[in-house]
Order: structure tokens, then C-alpha cells, then sequence
């Protein structure tokens, strides 16, 4: 699964992307997020605040999404264009 | 006709402007022009930082300039956002909708950089001489 | 700053936007243009004049942008009505409102076309090959 | 008293200004409409559709707005700027 962060989440966790491995039980967006909590500390940081937004394949979705296990998914801060 | 825009280089209000005004006989052009302000910094702001999503920015601000075009029956919409480094009065975006009534141009410009505003993945950053912060959002 | 000016030269939207967007740290720009257009003639309009009160247009502009200045806590306001005769697309009015937070601008934008469209004394006569017909009055 | 006229309401009349001599009777705006229309048939064709604006001193009055002897006085049709 491909995960991509931008701004302050991209600078907590030190990297804009990377390509995990996910284990089949976790379903929703809800499931990832606990699931990279619990597996690194940085994670905590970066997400403990909930302050952040999850876009699936370019389209924002709620935190019980089902995951399609080849979308692109994207985690951020909530964004201060225009 | 919609254009949509996402570049790190600078625009010319103008140029964009005289373009649409002249290739029309809509009466009515509403623009909007958004720049760089020391939101946080306190008169300290060194340069902004622009960060966006790409592909995930051109198909907001397309579904966006879509739904106004049919909506409020414009004959142009231009959306053109920046990413990347800008000093303090750079233009940051420029929303143009034309229409033959003006009632129509005005509501179509507000509503999208409103939506703008809070749906496009654009983050911004301000470096200072001191110190860097993410503004917050606002509404 | 306010600045009210009426003349039967044309102006460059271009120079007037981007000369406002460099003077100021304001964040929020917005600007309406109204065009010559083709309103009762069909196609067949050969130019459109435009006859003023001189005395009192200027003071309802004046007044107009004040209201809108203090009203909507402005830093800068800028009318531009052109009067004689004009050809198909070439510019009429511009009104370009500038202040910190973009709802300001656009409504103060929206406010001061709506009144000037009803209160002005500008008065718009088209002219054809065959005819000519005073434009009349639409909300 | 000084008068002017603009876009239709001129060209009816075929004429941009003038100076009247109007009777100390006549008081109001609406006064002073009347006295134009009995007084020359041009002003009728002008004014009685009623579709006109009065400035007084640059400044729209109401037809019972009491006429000051010095002012200019300015007539036309609805405004169709901007």
C-alpha cells in the first residue's frame, strides 16, 4: 500500500512516502491509522492529535473508508491554500 | 471554457485579464487575486512555501471550476495557483469568471475560492529569519 | 486610499491591478469589469455612447467608494467609468477593492456595482447601422 | 433657475440646458414639472410617462422637494451606467 504525507505530517514523519505492508485485518482508514500508531512512535506525533485529513485515491474520505489495498493514500494536515 | 494552472512561476494579472476580456462578449469579469501577507510572523516573513498535492490539487480545482461553470452559466473560468518559494506581495492565486451577468461572475468567484480555501491540498509555510511555522487554517 | 476617476480614454486593467497589488500588503484583491456588450441590437452594434453628469457622477462615486471604504475596512478602492463612445468589448468600468480578508473585498466589490448601477448618472445609447436605441434600465 | 436635461430626456427636448424664469408660485419639484408641460407641448412628450429622475444640486430629490431659486436642476431618464 502506498502512503504519501504532505506538510507538518510529512516533516514529523521525516519521509513523504513510503510502501507498506499492512496485515489483512485492517479494513478502514481507522484501522491503518491505529495500525501505524502502534507500530512506530512517530506515527503517534505525527497523527495523535487527529488534526489530520486522509485522501483515497485523490478523494477525501472518512475514517471508517474501506481501503482498497492498491490506492494511493494520503495523510495531512488541513490545508491553508488560496 | 475552464483553464486550470498549478505552476511554481509567477502570473501576469494582466495578461491573463486582457485575454479573457478581449476573446468575449460576456459583460461581466469578477477577479479575484489573492497575494502573500505576513499572516504569523510579525513583519519577519523571509520567503512563504507553497506545498501541494499535484495530481490530487488539479482534480479539485477542476471538479470546482466545473461545478461553478455550470452552476452560475459561465463563459470563462481561469484558476491559476502557485507552489513553491514567494516573497511577501506575490501573487499566490487568481480566479476569473466571466458571465453576462454580473450577479452570476460574483457568486461563481466567491464560492470557488471559498471552496478553494478549505478543500484544495495546498499547505503553506512561513519562513522567518528566526523560525518557520505551517499557518493554521482559517476560515 | 481612494481613487475615483471618469474619462473617455481607455485604461489598462493590467497597469491598475498590478500597480494596487504592489503598493499594499493586503492578502485579498478583488476586482469587476463590465464590457461593451450587445444587449438590444442582435449582432449588429456599431458602438455604444455613453453620456454623463460629470458633477454629480463624481460625487456619487466618491461617495459610493467612501461608504464602501469605511464599511468594509478597505485599503484601497478604485472606480474607473468611462463616458463617449465606445466599440464592442472594449472596457467600461473597473472597481478594484483591496483588503485584508477576501470577503470584505467582494462584497464591498459587489455593493458598489449594484449601487452605482442604479444611482450613477451614466446613461448608455447603442447605436446600429440602421438605428439607435437608448439602453433601458435592468436590475 | 437653471436646467439640465440628459440622454432621452435632451433629445426630446433638443436642447441640454437652459435658464427659466419660473413664478414664485411654483414651489415643489412636481410644481415645476407642471408649469414645463403647460408651457411648451415639447415637455409633455418628454415628462408625462413619469419615467424621470430629478437632481437638485447634484443630489436626487422626491417631486415635493422644495425648489431652492439658485439650484441646478437636472432631469433625465433612469441611469444606465456601470
Amino acid at each position: 500500500m502506498k502512503l504519501i504525507y504532505f506538510a507538518k505530517v510529512r516533516e514529523i514523519l521525516g519521509k513523504s512516502e513510503e510502501i507498506i505492508e499492512v496485515p489483512s485485518e485492517i479494513k478502514t482508514i481507522q484501522n491503518l491509522i491505529d495500525f501505524l500508531i502502534s507500530h512506530d512512535p512517530s506515527y503517534k506525533a505525527a497523527l495523535e492529535d487527529k488534526d489530520f485529513f486522509v485522501a483515497c485515491d485523490e478523494e477525501l474520505v472518512d475514517m471508517d473508508f474501506i481501503i482498497k489495498r492498491k490506492s494511493e493514500i494520503a495523510i495531512f494536515p488541513p490545508v491553508t491554500g488560496g | 471554457m475552464i483553464e486550470i494552472r498549478i505552476h511554481p512561476q509567477s502570473f501576469d494579472i494582466d495578461y491573463e485579464m486582457k485575454r479573457i476580456q478581449e476573446s468575449s462578449s460576456s459583460g461581466a469579469m469578477v477577479s479575484f487575486l489573492g497575494s502573500v501577507r505576513d499572516i504569523q510572523s510579525k513583519n519577519s516573513l523571509k520567503n512563504l512555501e507553497i506545498e501541494h498535492y499535484p495530481k490530487m490539487a488539479h482534480k479539485v480545482l477542476n471538479e470546482t471550476a466545473k461545478y461553478a461553470f455550470e452552476k452560475w452559466k459561465l463563459s470563462r473560468c481561469l484558476i491559476i495557483h502557485r507552489y513553491g518559494k514567494l516573497k511577501i506581495n506575490d501573487p499566490i492565486v487568481l480566479i476569473v469568471t466571466q458571465s453576462d451577468h454580473r450577479k452570476e461572475a460574483f457568486k461563481a468567484n466567491e464560492y470557488i475560492i471559498d471552496f478553494l480555501k478549505i478543500n484544495a491540498p495546498f499547505w503553506k509555510k512561513e519562513n522567518t529569519s528566526k523560525d518557520s511555522y505551517w499557518v493554521s487554517q482559517k476560515p
